[in-house]
């Protein structure tokens, strides 16, 4: 579905991507770890074309996405849970959702997003009216979250989707992913909760400062002792 | 002109500042003035120059940049040699530029700006081309109290300028010793969109007036008129030659009838000189000139040129201003220029025009003793 | 090593040939490149002082000219002759129209009192952020031209002053602006500095790292208020005559435009941008009124050189949007660090010089390799990690 | 049964309501042209933070089109007024394009530089063009027609101009409230990036609060110089101004605070000017501004904006 | 023993929410305490009124006795309250260093008068305060970005910044909005380590946001959990771990991993 070949991302003058390779199939959840300032974040603000590839190709669905504007890269189906929530904190809770489904013109599809939004995170419901700007910070993450989700994705990026959030909620919020995932929502998961990441995901990459040092199924991953005394915290 | 590779050799021309503010807030005043002043230099150059020595205008923009005049006043003198510098129709300007003249030894006249203490506060080699305000404002008190026998006048100034202040101040000064009466004084600001404010003030003053006197700059003659007879105001109008501009009659139309101009010159004077000039004006330019500051420039490269083939050595700054100070009798398209009694002010005399069927009309021509 | 980092080469790039120019231009201050020169000191102290408050500390004022007028205003005050004043300004008490100061002391005072006026109303006004400050600041200009053009007995209205003595020389003019740009550079690469930096990045995290958001603010503004107003006592002994018209807003966007083109947060851009809305303009001007080039004399065109200025303004923001200096100081750092100055003294930073130069001369040609090797080993430049990060 | 000496005083006091009542009509006139000029300036200024200064020149641009038009090819003002507009456009969306564009990520010191440059370069051209003379500016006898309603006299053009404030207030209210562009509005005027992480074009949002923008400008020129009846390439300036101080009078990014914001500004120029003794009313200008602070200061983010939802 | 830190029923209401609903503690010297809780319980609000950034809407605030409530933030930064924020809030445009030189010169002692002379209590001064600002970039583990600007950072790297540069400001007491978000189990676990050692090097107080279960449970003495603007349970981690009221508002399943 997705397919990255050989992606190189520069910020002003100094790389940090390097030449990075990655595949992503339909309906499969596919976790991308790696340490602080490995370039997670960078990768997935390329796919969405927030910031542009220096070499390499990006194709989405066969179509190469390299050069579009990321309002195309939106509309063909890529939807981003950005890091930092970059939510619109002027505008309230109904706003910012609403604006998640702001390519959607099925009312009825809107409306299901919508319900099924507030269901994962009630709070929200609560505080319709209330400005975002004044949520705690797991409640913009939530709100975060629930916006992605009215826009109804064809593969949804998610940077560091649990953080912020408490354990109780974060057990909800990979539940939810779970549930998306079954209902054929193809899914790139970028997480330093690596531990829960390799449990749900079908799939991971490892980045080490800017390339991919390691991939294969989560669950062999997860057993490696190299993964773990990177990535899972000891023993 | 000037700047880079001039190729006449230097003995033939005769170097002359021309310092204009040709764009920004002064081009209005300034761009005719350096029009007309261009005009009398190629009249003059195509008659053979002065002496046999052809005149090069030298000019550079001031932008209506305080700092920009005073540079490009230094460049006429320091890099292009100038032994005249002329032009600027407003006083501030005209102060700046002539102290650094004053400083450097070169004659300036300013062609437009009309303080008369100008010379006073330069010095010697200063002079004014036009008559100084207190002539034309003593000029319309005169004119209002003595011909048009007006005794109660309401007086509306522009309080943003030196030249506008000056001039109100001047007028109630004769007009009060000549014994008439000032009912109400308002004021308003340059570019004032709105009139209505000082409009009502004065309907509702009700003091009797019976003619009013607006000292006020071209930007505002005919809106300042239109809004008052808007507001039914039909009192007879008088102004000095801020209100010489042929927007009074565009804007106002009608509505500009019955106001007094008290200016340098009429257009319509008959005079062959004026015709002239106004005709070789539209050929060189393609417009009729836009207001009275076209004919001060013009008479004032004249009067340069009078005092330069009369001056004993033309390329002695000294010798210029002592030619220049001992000018009589010279005859232009904005009066006759004498300097008397050692001052630097001409004695002119002050036309008076009327609007009358959205034309100027000659009324008369005041000489103040 | 390359020839922008050679000591020796700054300082003739950075001090000496500017030295050199200074004096030569200077010996007549009344000359038109004097002129020139003057100006461009004089809009180095403006746009210095107003970076420090728009690039360094982060509010945006537009009122500079405000600050201007009134130090120019004030130091004539106290320069001009008894006679002079009781002409233009006979409202002022007595004592005021005979009391005549040196020149330094008249600057000083212009500046103290648009620091003071700064400090007035810089504790209502500093407490709005961005825009709605910049409005406010905006008003102040308005107001004071207000007063200027209206308190005749003060200021002699509209007319403003003529006659202020010529004291602003070239080197009281440069003194001024290199002292002035010494004491803003050390502030800035104090602990002072950097908690404005700290304000112009976050103030709420400033505040909760001690620093007191209230007081910053309001000494930033008026030591720039100071300093715009000795420039603006320095501007009016300069042309020797003052009016309110001319410390008008445009005269205030032209000192932002200056020090945004040169870079805000960076001293050096006020210099740099200073140099060149000074010399542009002038470099433009035989464009407009029908020069003869190559035998071709083109026909007047008054403005032109107003819009290749625009264009050009555009152009670098485009291609700098930091300002031409973005954050860096390596112009002052050259002037005001005492390893520039002892380079004159070491034989090796000649050596160094002379072997960039015939590097440069030959080409590409590289020095054999010991040599190069002996040449970095020599000359230290091969600092350890804390010293690198020092520097 | 009153004195006559009463009865005089009771005859002033009316003179004196309708003298106050007729100057505050003349606030509403000049108010209603500020709102006109706010309320395009507040339209690019709401999303992108621009300090447009060339919003002026722009609405310079639009009254020299139809003056020339009218003057030079007899054209009836409504085609004018249209041919002004989409002219107007045109330069305010090159503008957009070779001045703000490239500086879409800048700060908003470097596109208040740019604004500046685009302001100069507009004015030197609309100078070199039409030369620096005023130039007379006539509306057709039928909207500079002055109605009486007692001692007031209003013009059409006048009447026109304050049911557009109100009329293009509300339309313009209305998109951003409850259209699609106009949510892609506030969504861009709060947070560019995630804007476009939304699939929102932020190019096409821009581009129209642009023409919008321009296109206003264009009709507010028309209004400012039918009640000024005078034009000058340097005429946009100080209403360029106005309104900016309109706009953060009334609250950044809210139309209807630009709208307030103008007629504040107009209602107490006027009022000054009228009421206060002519001693001090030289210091019209200067007033309006420590009004605008004093007000500031009560209500730091403007009379109906609101405060930046940031918090720590 | 004298309490480092006693708040008395602190509250904060926004427009009819109340967010913080009567919070009260007693924070002794040298001890690290947790405060967790659902979110949008009002924790950070709590560090918020405690560090003056907000003002209290009831309540009062006792720092070594001295009343701070309500007091002006920079007031409170100076007797030794240093705070982080969950949003970082870094002072992005500057260099990294200079990010802990901000924090250091808390209590610098030469004026501006020397600085502009360049004296030599100056540039001793400035000397020590980029020692020891350098010590806590190394201490953090982030020297080797000292150069670059601190909005090029990687966000964990943001993340150890913050802290360095309130270390450099001599704290007494610590409070940390969600220090290990962005961190991944091994780096937080290496954080655990360095603060934990800061906490012996200072001697100082932290009070410590934090989600990550493992984080809180092998590094606080006391924990405070909230929900809904209230304290809830509060208690030595094993008793909050087992709090039924904890479990089923906050940990959820989580508690097994802690
Ligand atoms: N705007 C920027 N300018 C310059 N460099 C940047 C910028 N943003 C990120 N970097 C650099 O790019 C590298 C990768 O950053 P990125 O944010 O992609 O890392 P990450 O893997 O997402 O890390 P984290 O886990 O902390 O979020 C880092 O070294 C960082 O310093
Ligand atoms: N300025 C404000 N205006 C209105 N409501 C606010 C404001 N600030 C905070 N709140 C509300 O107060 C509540 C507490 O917020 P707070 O940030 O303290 O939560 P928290 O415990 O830190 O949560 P998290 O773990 O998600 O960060 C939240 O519901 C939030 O929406
Ligand atoms: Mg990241
Ligand atoms: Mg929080």
């Amino acid at each position: 579905m997705l397919e990255i070949q050989d992606l190189s991302v520069k910020y002003d003058t100094i790389r940090v991507i390097h030449g990075v390779s990655m595949n992503i199939k339909k309906g499969e959840l596919v976790s991308l770890i790696g340490a602080n300032g490995a370039g997670k974040s960078t990768i997935l603000k390329a796919i969405s074309g927030l910031i542009k590839a220096e070499t390499g190709s990006i194709c989405f669905l066969g179509k190469e996405i390299t050069k579009l504007p990321s309002h195309g890269i939106v509309s063909g189906g890529i939807v981003q849970v950005p890091e930092g929530r970059q939510i619109f904190t002027r505008m309230t809770i109904e706003e910012n959702l609403k604006l998640g489904a702001y390519l959607q013109r099925n009312k009825k599809v809107i409306a299901q997003n919508f319900e099924r939004a507030i269901t994962l995170f009630p709070i929200l419901k609560e505080r319709l009216r209330q400005l975002a700007g004044t949520l705690s910070g797991g409640e913009q993450q939530m709100l975060a979250i629930g916006r992605a989700l009215l826009s109804n994705p064809k593969l949804l990026l998610l940077d560091e989707p649990s953080m912020g959030l408490s354990p109780l909620m974060t057990q909800q919020v990979f539940d939810t992913l779970k549930i998306l995932k079954q209902e054929g929502i193809t899914m790139l998961l970028v997480e330093q909760n690596a531990y829960d990441a390799l449990e749900i995901s079908d799939r991971t990459y490892i980045l080490e400062t800017g390339s991919i040092v390691m991939e294969g199924k989560s669950s062999d991953l997860i057993e490696d002792a190299n993964v773990k005394r990177a990535y899972l915290g000891g023993d | 002109a000037c700047g880079g590779g001039e190729k006449e050799p230097a003995e033939e021309t005769i170097n002359i500042g021309a310092l204009y503010n040709l764009t920004g807030g002064q081009a209005s005043l300034d761009q005719p003035s350096y029009n007309g002043f261009k005009l009398a230099a190629d009249q003059i150059n195509a008659n053979g120059g002065i002496n046999g020595k052809l005149i090069n205008v030298v000019s550079y923009d001031g932008k209506t940049e305080q700092t920009t005049v005073a540079n490009n006043t230094k460049k006429m003198i320091d890099v292009d040699k100038c032994v005249v510098v002329a032009g600027l129709s407003d006083s501030n300007y005209a102060l700046a530029a002539g102290n650094i003249c004053q400083e450097k030894g070169i004659p300036f006249i300013t062609s437009g700006a009309t303080l008369p203490t100008l010379p006073d506060q330069v010095g010697d080699f200063a002079f004014l081309a036009p008559f100084g305000d207190n002539v034309q404002a003593y000029a319309a008190a005169d004119y209002a109290f003595d011909d048009l026998g007006l005794k109660k006048c309401y007086l509306l100034t522009d309080q943003s300028m030196e030249f506008t202040k000056t001039l109100a101040h001047f007028f109630e000064e004769r007009y009060t010793a000549n014994g008439g009466e000032i009912v109400l004084k308002d004021n308003y600001m340059n570019k004032d969109p709105d009139f209505s404010a000082q409009i009502d003030r004065f309907i509702a003053n009700k003091g009797g007036a019976e003619i009013i006197f607006i000292s006020g700059v071209p930007d505002d003659a005919g809106v300042v008129v239109k809004q008052l007879r808007d507001k039914g105001v039909t009192l007879p109008i008088i102004s000095g030659d801020g209100f010489d501009t042929p927007l009074l009659i565009e804007i106002a139309g009608d509505a500009a009838n019955d106001t007094y101009v008290g200016t340098h010159a009429s257009l319509d004077n008959q005079d062959p000189l004026m015709q002239d000039f106004i005709a070789a004006y539209k050929e060189a330019y393609g417009v009729a000139p836009e207001n009275a500051f076209a004919g001060l420039g013009y008479d004032t490269m004249y009067l340069i040129a009078d005092a330069l083939s009369r001056a004993s050595d033309p390329a002695d700054p000294a010798a210029i201003r002592d030619a220049i100070a001992a000018t009589e009798g010279l005859k232009g398209v904005t009066g006759t220029v004498t300097y008397e009694n050692g001052s630097h002010v001409p004695t002119k005399s002050v036309t008076i025009n009327k609007v009358e069927d959205g034309k100027f009309v000659f009324m008369k021509e005041v000489f103040l003793k | 090593m390359r020839l922008r980092d050679s000591d020796l080469f700054k300082l003739i790039i950075f001090v000496l040939l500017p030295l050199a120019v200074i004096v030569l231009c200077g010996r007549n201050s009344s000359n038109y490149y004097a002129g020139l020169i003057n100006l461009f000191g004089i809009n180095i102290i403006l746009v210095a002082s107003l970076n420090l408050v728009n690039g360094f500390s982060g509010m945006f004022s537009m009122g500079h000219a405000a600050f201007m007028a009134i130090g120019a205003y004030a130091s004539a005050m106290l320069t001009l002759s008894a006679e002079q004043k009781m002409i233009a300004m006979p409202g002022l008490p007595e004592w005021l129209i005979s009391l005549n100061l040196p020149f330094p002391l008249a600057l000083l005072l212009g500046g103290t009192l648009a620091a003071a006026t700064a400090l007035l109303i810089g504790f209502p006004v500093l407490r709005f952020k961005g825009h709605y400050l910049s409005v406010a600041t905006i008003g102040l200009i308005v107001i004071v031209r207000a007063v200027l053009d209206n308190e005749d007995q003060l200021t002699n209205g509209a007319r403003g002053v003529t006659g202020l003595p010529d004291y602003a020389s070239t080197w009281v003019i440069f003194s001024t602006a290199i002292l002035c740009l010494f004491i803003l550079y050390r502030l800035i690469k104090s602990a002072y500095g950097r908690g404005l930096a700290a304000m112009r990045d976050d103030d709420t995290a400033a505040q909760t790292l001690g620093i007191h958001l209230t007081v910053k603010k309001i000494s930033a503004f008026c030591i720039s208020a100071f300093m715009a107003g000795v420039a603006g006592g320095l501007w009016g002994h300069m042309q020797s005559v003052i009016s309110a018209k001319f410390f008008y807003i445009d005269t205030s966007f032209k000192i932002v435009e200056t020090s945004i083109i040169g870079g805000m947060s960076s001293l050096s851009g006020a210099v740099v941008g200073s140099f060149l809305m000074t010399f542009l303009p002038e470099f433009l001007a035989p464009l407009e009124n029908g020069a003869t080039f190559f035998g071709v004399r083109l026909p007047e065109l008054y403005g032109a050189s107003n819009l290749i200025i625009a264009v050009l303004l555009i152009l670098i923001i485009i291609f700098r949007r930091q300002g031409i200096m973005g954050y860096s100081e390596i112009i002052l750092e050259s002037i005001f660090s005492r390893r520039t100055y002892s380079s004159l003294l070491k034989k090796s930073e000649y050596i160094n010089l002379c072997i960039i130069f015939k590097n440069k001369a030959v080409g590409l040609i590289h020095l054999p390799a010991e040599v190069t090797g002996r040449l970095s080993k020599k000359f230290g430049t091969d600092h350890n990690k804390r010293e690198e990060i020092r520097k | 049964m009153p004195t006559s000496k009463e009865r005089i005083w009771e005859v002033i006091e009316i003179e004196e309501f309708t003298y106050f009542f007729s100057q505050l009509v003349n606030g509403l006139k000049l108010g209603s042209v500020y709102a006109m000029v706010a309320i395009g300036y507040s339209m690019v200024y709401g999303i992108l933070r621009l300090i447009n200064f060339a919003h002026g020149d722009i609405m310079t641009v639009g009254v020299y089109t139809i003056l020339v038009l009218s003057t030079a090819f007899g054209m009836p003002l409504w085609a004018t007024v249209i041919i002004s507009v989409i002219i107007a456009v045109c330069v305010g969306l090159t503008a957009e394009r070779v001045a703000y564009r490239p500086l879409r990520t800048a700060g908003e010191e470097t596109t208040l530089i740019s604004s500046l440059a685009v302001s100069i370069f507009l004015q030197n051209l609309m100078v070199m063009i039409f030369s620096p003379q005023r130039k007379a500016f006539h509306l057709p006898d039928s909207l500079s027609y002055l109605h009486s309603f007692g001692t007031v006299k209003l013009s059409t053009m006048n009447i026109i101009t304050f049911i557009a404030v109100f009329l293009i207030l509300l339309i313009l209210s209305y998109i951003i409230k409850n259209t699609r562009i106009g949510m892609a509005m506030r969504a861009c005027s709060d947070n560019m990036n995630a804007s476009r992480l939304m699939g929102i074009n932020i190019t096409t949002v821009i581009v129209t609060a642009f023409a919008i923008g321009s296109g206003l400008a264009a009709l507010s020129g028309l209004m400012l110089a039918g009640e000024y009846k005078t034009i000058d390439p340097l005429m946009g300036f100080v209403p360029g101004l106005k309104a900016f101080c309109a706009a953060v009078l009334g609250g950044i990014g809210s139309l209807s605070g630009a709208v307030l914001g103008g007629f504040v500004l107009g209602i107490a120029e006027m009022l000054f000017a009228g009421l206060m003794p002519t001693e001090i009313t030289p210091y019209r200008d200067a007033f309006v501004f420590i009004l605008l602070i004093v007000v500031l200061l009560i209500r730091p983010n403007g009379i109906l904006g609101t405060k930046d939802g940031g918090r720590s | 023993m004298p309490e480092l830190l006693t708040v008395n029923g602190l509250e904060k209401n926004f427009k009819g929410l109340k967010a913080v609903n009567g919070f009260s503690a007693k924070l002794s010297e040298n001890q690290i305490y947790g405060l967790i809780g659902t979110n949008g319980a009002g924790k950070t609000t709590v560090i918020n009124m405690l560090s003056g950034v907000l003002k209290p809407s009831a309540g009062s605030v006792f720092f070594r006795g001295i009343e701070i409530t309500g007091e002006r933030p920079d007031k409170i930064a100076k007797l030794g309250i240093l705070r982080t924020y969950q949003n970082l809030r870094l002072f992005k445009k500057v260099s990294v260093l200079q990010n802990v030189m901000i924090g250091a010169q808390i209590d610098k002692s030469y004026s501006n008068i020397e600085a502009i002379l360049g004296m030599t209590r100056f540039r001793q001064e400035e000397r020590k305060l980029e020692e020891k600002a350098l010590n806590m970039l190394e201490l953090m583990g982030i020297e080797d970005y000292a150069k670059e600007r601190a909005d090029s950072l990687p966000y964990g790297a943001q993340r150890k910044l913050e802290i360095a540069r309130i270390l450099a400001a001599s704290p007494k007491l610590l409070l940390l909005d969600e220090p290990a978000a962005g961190l991944n189990p091994q780096e937080s676990l290496e954080l655990v380590q360095r603060l934990k050692k800061i906490r012996e090097e200072f001697e100082l107080a932290i009070l410590l946001i934090e989600h990550d279960m493992k984080v809180v449970m092998s590094l606080c003495e006391y924990i405070y959990a909230m929900a809904a603007g209230q304290i809830i349970a509060e208690g030595e981690p094993k008793v909050i771990r087992e709090d039924p009221k904890v479990i089923e508002a906050y940990l959820g399943r989580a508690k097994k991993d802690a």
